[in-house]
């Protein structure tokens, strides 16, 4: 990819079919879960008992990363209570399942977000909320957030919304608990085999990929 | 042919008290969740954690101990299992208790401590260290009351043998509780600090070092440490079972029955044993490192003392 | 009491200021005494909180505008000191050893409007991260420009109408009732 | 115990800092021997993107300036512009915009309750409580169509009437969260732990208070009466009749205390606010807000929220796109410099402790 900011970017006018098709092709995600095949049928049991207990336990970080996570308190207590989908929290990324990225990115928290997925162990999901995620949301003009997360890691669900309810917060992980079990949320296994793809992407936005010494651990 | 009995008993030695210990851990959850007005999870949510966990691929190393800890643990908390009486009655679940084996128990309850605290150190994460450090301090201040109290009862019945003071119990039908009820309550002040629930949660605490010495364990490490945790959750209920609340397979029944009804016997005792700390934690906030420290060293070592002098004066033969 | 206040201001500096409203007091100084001014409020006459200190980009006069906003505890009354510095040539005087916290203001300042403060202490970098380009809160920093050529933006937001029958054509999805009512076409 | 320093990265991810931010410690044994916060992890350029938009737009990034308790944002600004303006909010208005404010300070007190005994590691509490937060979002929803951003406060006052029924609802909640209060109070402040954890640590001194900046609770935990609502009376705050409680000591206990009576406090406000409703409009119309222009003027308007004062510096220049709006939040002191003051020589269990106590929200420091 090359940067031209102006390939998909076009203030006047409405883009031709023809247009919109080449962006549509030239930005579909990497990672969905549309091509893998892998579902109830062709599974072996072992597989199927095991995405069985994926599915039902999920740790998620405790990283609140944007405004969304002031409604991640209200979705893991008493009203809607998500522990009891086998939902709860993880203190660190070695322990988590399933990272939630709460709404918009500023550059400097990519760059820690990236480095907490790549500390995470395999199987690992990522839940985008809100329409920051998706398109830039409200920050579309911002100079220091990004707009699009699926271009700089593997999004397996998004959850619209600005902020999502907990409600559909709970329908979000019931989404993911139906791509674990039929296979088919292998983000981080598309991150690996993309990843040239994906550090391209991710360098354009960070410029400097040190951090400091003490954190090298 | 007791041979054969005793390797069988064992295995079921392990897969009882690994089942126990995890289901127990369930049942503390649902428990937690409907304290604080919640469905909370299914009584099987540990399995399947446990489950998913060792499904977990692992790509990163943080040097032989950091393998070898978890392994230690297992380790660890299966010798012990193996020299506590589980029931009283039968063959199948003495495994290799001797006399002389509560000083060896109070020795080797440590030592799965000791293996993960050095595992955490290797990790390097600042956070394990900073926890292992808080669970060294914290072992000094628990481990001093619960060896006055267990002195106070060798002291008292002039035995090292849990078999020994099993018996007694059965005979007489007296709880050593009654005998030396001060024993019982250093003892279970300090158990408090054993199970690390919440005013003693002070080695993970994850507000405040994320998850302590288990930072940088993840997938089949940290599924490794539950297994190991629920096992030890049990030798821990067991042993007190067995010290001081009588033990259990004290019925007349023979054969299987018998088996079964103490283990039932075993399982009611546990578990109202195991609700005193999770009750605890449900409404405590944790208290600081120096402030348990204290706490330790305060009522349950001077209960540990008046145990001594009560055993003293009390002796039974 | 507001009269004291500005006579007292008036007697030591020479500026006049005005009362805006009964808890506000706006004086306009020179650059060069405001770190004096806002000592003398603080030491002599009992403005020991400070509120806030904003900017402002001027850019038609080619001029920053700082504003000290200093609270007095027992008189309940504000001073709001303004000051101009020039634009091209941003520096201004450092007053975090009057009051501590002003060091983050001016932190946020330097790297937001790149006005220098010489004394100051503290990272270059408060908020921003690897930042290249000019300071991003002056006015002629157009950030909109730049999230367009740093950011891919996902088609489908190329301008603001048409969102909805984008979404239809697309996907090829029959919009419901409801969504047509409120499609701009 | 150990003599070798440690550097500890409290944050960005970390169970313990509220939001998105990182302290950096320097650690010998438990004990801090130096703090340096970090922020900028969830800065949005809101105030470059206000620029942009017009009056009446800004609203919805406004509201996000902190995430906790989006309402007194709306209303200091609104208030801001009426200023300029000179624009007349009618009665109805004032006392609907009182309710809403002390109902989201409620639900921050609610969710601070929920952070404050989670980092001390009391979770049952933090589930009651925020649970029972909910009932506040579902008046919030009833009343504005949203649970958390509710962009209700309007310059001119605010976006819809009350609805019918809603007032009934309110009383019952109020009822009700009345008697939660006691045994949140029984399980946290009569809880000798509690106690032993709070008191005495993280001490303001009270003669350097004001002076470092810090406002709000915090303040009035150190003994000092401090409260905009009662030194720069807005709305409807001049016609009800409530305290501001204050403790000696300047402590997490204290400060902790002083947020346990101010819920009650907001209670009464409430329910004198719902008995006095005034009728008539509640929405001074503004013009075509795409065409609504504000003569040119400045105004430093300040709103007491939860974490303290906020206070926001608006200036306009005639035309119809704001020319800056500066916040100043009660966290950007509370954050950064009180926080690098008061933590050295405190033990790592207390940071996040502190931290919750200070109420430090992030994103209001970096905006």
């Amino acid at each position: 990819m090359t940067n031209n900011p102006d390939k998909h970017i076009k203030t006047i006018g409405i883009p031709t079919e023809e247009e919109i098709r080449q962006a549509q092709i030239d930005f579909a995600p990497r990672c969905t879960s549309a091509g893998r095949v892998n579902d109830k049928e062709t599974q072996k049991i072992v597989q199927y008992i095991l995405n069985f207990a994926r599915k039902h336990s999920l740790f998620v970080l405790a990283y609140g990363t944007g405004c969304g996570a002031i409604e991640i308190p209200a979705t893991m207590t008493s009203r809607y209570d998500a522990e009891r989908f086998g939902i709860r929290g993880a203190a660190t990324p070695r322990q988590a399942d399933v990272l939630l990225i709460t709404g918009y990115l500023s550059t400097k928290t990519l760059k820690r977000v990236i480095r907490v997925y790549e500390q995470m162990q395999d199987p690992k999901y990522v839940m985008a909320f809100g329409s920051c995620t998706i398109n830039g949301g409200m920050y579309f003009d911002s100079y220091n957030t990004i707009k699009a997360l699926d271009r700089y890691l593997p999004v397996d669900v998004y959850i619209a919304g600005c902020m999502p309810r907990p409600e559909s917060v709970i329908r979000g992980f019931i989404k993911l608990q139906e791509l674990i079990q039929n296979g088919n949320a292998g983000g981080g296994k598309c991150y690996r085999d993309n990843l040239d793809w994906y550090r391209a992407n991710q360098q354009k936005v960070i410029k400097n990929w040190n951090f400091p010494d003490e954190y090298n651990w | 042919m007791i041979l054969t009995i005793k390797i069988l008993g064992a295995f079921l030695t392990a897969i009882l008290a690994f089942t126990v210990g995890m289901f127990y851990g369930g049942l503390r959850r649902k428990i937690t969740a409907r304290v604080q007005n919640r469905v909370g999870p299914p009584v099987y949510q540990n399995f399947l954690d446990l489950l998913k966990l060792q499904a977990k691929e692992t790509n990163i190393a943080h040097g032989f101990m950091g393998h070898i800890a978890p392994m230690w643990i297992i380790i660890a908390s299966m010798t012990v299992l193996m020299f506590i009486p589980i029931l009283h009655n039968g063959l199948w679940f003495d495994n290799l208790t001797f006399k002389g084996d509560l000083i060896f128990i109070l020795y080797m309850m440590v030592f799965g401590s000791l293996g993960m605290a050095i595992g955490a150190g290797q990790s390097g994460n600042p956070n394990s260290a900073i926890g292992v450090t808080r669970g060294l301090a914290m072992m000094v201040g628990y481990e001093i009351p619960f060896v006055l109290s267990l002195v106070a009862i060798m002291i008292q019945f002039h035995t090292t043998s849990l078999q020994d003071l099993m018996q007694y119990q059965h005979e007489t039908g007296r709880w050593i509780i009654m005998d030396n009820p001060f024993a019982f309550l250093a003892a279970l002040l300090s158990s408090l600090g054993m199970f690390r629930y919440s005013p003693f949660d002070i080695v993970g605490a994850p507000a405040e070092l994320a998850s302590g010495p288990v930072s940088e364990f993840g997938g089949k490490y940290l599924g490794t440490m539950m297994s190991g945790g629920a096992v030890f959750a049990f030798i821990k209920l067991v042993l007190f079972v067995d010290i001081f609340l009588g033990g259990a397979g004290n019925t007349d029944l023979q054969g299987v029955w018998g088996i079964l009804a103490g283990l039932g016997e075993l399982l009611l005792k546990t578990f109202l044993f195991y609700m005193i700390p999770v009750f605890i934690g449900l409404v405590s906030p944790r208290f600081r490192t120096e402030q348990a420290i204290r706490f330790f060293w305060k009522w349950p070592s001077i209960l540990g003392i008046v145990a001594i002098l009560w055993a003293v004066f009390h002796p039974i033969q | 009491m507001q009269e004291n206040i500005l006579n007292q201001l008036n007697k030591v500096f020479k500026i006049k200021g005005q009362v805006k409203s009964p808890l506000r007091i706006k004086v306009v100084a020179d650059k060069d005494i405001v770190s004096s001014i806002l000592l003398y409020l603080k030491a002599q006459m009992g403005f020991i909180h400070l509120n806030h200190i904003s900017c402002v980009d001027w850019i038609e006069d080619n001029k920053f505008e700082l504003v000290y906003i200093v609270w007095h505890p027992e008189q309940k009354q504000t001073v709001l000191v303004h000051t101009f510095i020039d634009r091209e040539n941003p520096v201004m005087e450092n007053i975090d050893t009057i009051w501590d916290q002003a060091n983050t203001y001016e932190r946020e300042m330097r790297e937001m409007f790149g006005i220098e403060f010489p004394g100051l202490v503290g990272d270059r970098e408060f908020i921003l991260e690897d930042w290249q380009e000019m300071p991003p809160m002056r006015r002629d920093f157009d950030t909109k420009r730049y999230a367009q050529e740093t950011y891919e933006t996902r088609p489908g937001r190329e301008n603001a109408r048409n969102v909805r029958l984008e979404i239809m054509k697309r996907s090829g999805e029959e919009l419901p009732d409801f969504a047509k009512k409120y499609s701009r076409d | 115990m150990i003599e070798k320093e440690t550097t500890l990265y409290l944050g960005p991810q970390h169970p313990g800092i509220t939001g998105n931010m990182m302290i950096k410690l320097k650690v010998k044994g438990d004990v801090v021997t130096q703090a340096e916060t970090h922020v900028g992890y969830l800065h949005r350029a809101f105030e470059k993107l206000i620029e942009r938009r017009n009056w009446l737009q800004s609203f919805t990034l406004l509201c996000r300036f902190c995430v906790p308790e989006p309402d007194p944002m709306e209303l200091t600004y609104a208030r801001a512009v009426e200023q300029i303006e000179g624009r007349e909010v009618p009665p109805r208005a004032k006392y609907i915009r009182t309710i809403v404010a002390e109902l989201a300070r409620i639900q921050s007190f609610l969710l601070w309750y929920g952070g404050q005994s989670g980092s001390s590691g009391l979770y049952t509490l933090g589930q009651w409580s925020v649970g029972d937060r909910n009932y506040i979002l579902d008046l919030f929803e009833d009343l504005t169509g949203a649970r958390i951003y509710h962009m209700y406060m309007w310059p001119g006052g605010v976006r819809r009437d009350l609805p019918t029924g809603w007032i009934d609802k309110t009383y019952k909640t109020m009822d009700y969260l009345e008697k939660r209060l006691e045994d949140y109070n029984k399980l946290l402040f009569e809880n000798a732990i509690f106690q032993k954890r709070a008191q005495g640590v993280g001490i303001i001194p009270k003669d350097k208070a004001i002076e470092w900046g810090v406002v709000g609770p915090p303040l009035r935990g150190t003994g000092i009466k401090h409260d905009v609502r009662i030194d720069e009376p807005y709305e409807a705050y001049a016609d009800l009749d409530f305290e501001v409680p204050t403790y000696e000591g300047g402590d997490v206990w204290a400060r902790a205390l002083v947020r346990r009576d101010e819920i009650k406090q907001s209670i009464r406000i409430i329910r004198q606010a719902l008995d006095k409703m005034p009728s008539g409009s509640y929405y001074n119309r503004i013009p075509n807000p795409m065409k609504w222009t504000v003569p040119t003027g400045e105004a430093w308007i300040k709103t007491e929220s939860v974490r303290g004062e906020i206070g926001f510096y608006v200036v306009s220049d005639g035309s119809s796109k704001p020319r800056r709006v500066h916040l100043k939040g009660a966290a950007y002191t509370h954050g950064v410099s009180v926080l690098e003051k008061i933590l050295p020589g405190q033990n790592i269990a207390d940071v996040s402790f502190i931290l919750n106590s200070l109420g430090v929200c992030p994103p209001e420091i970096e905006r």
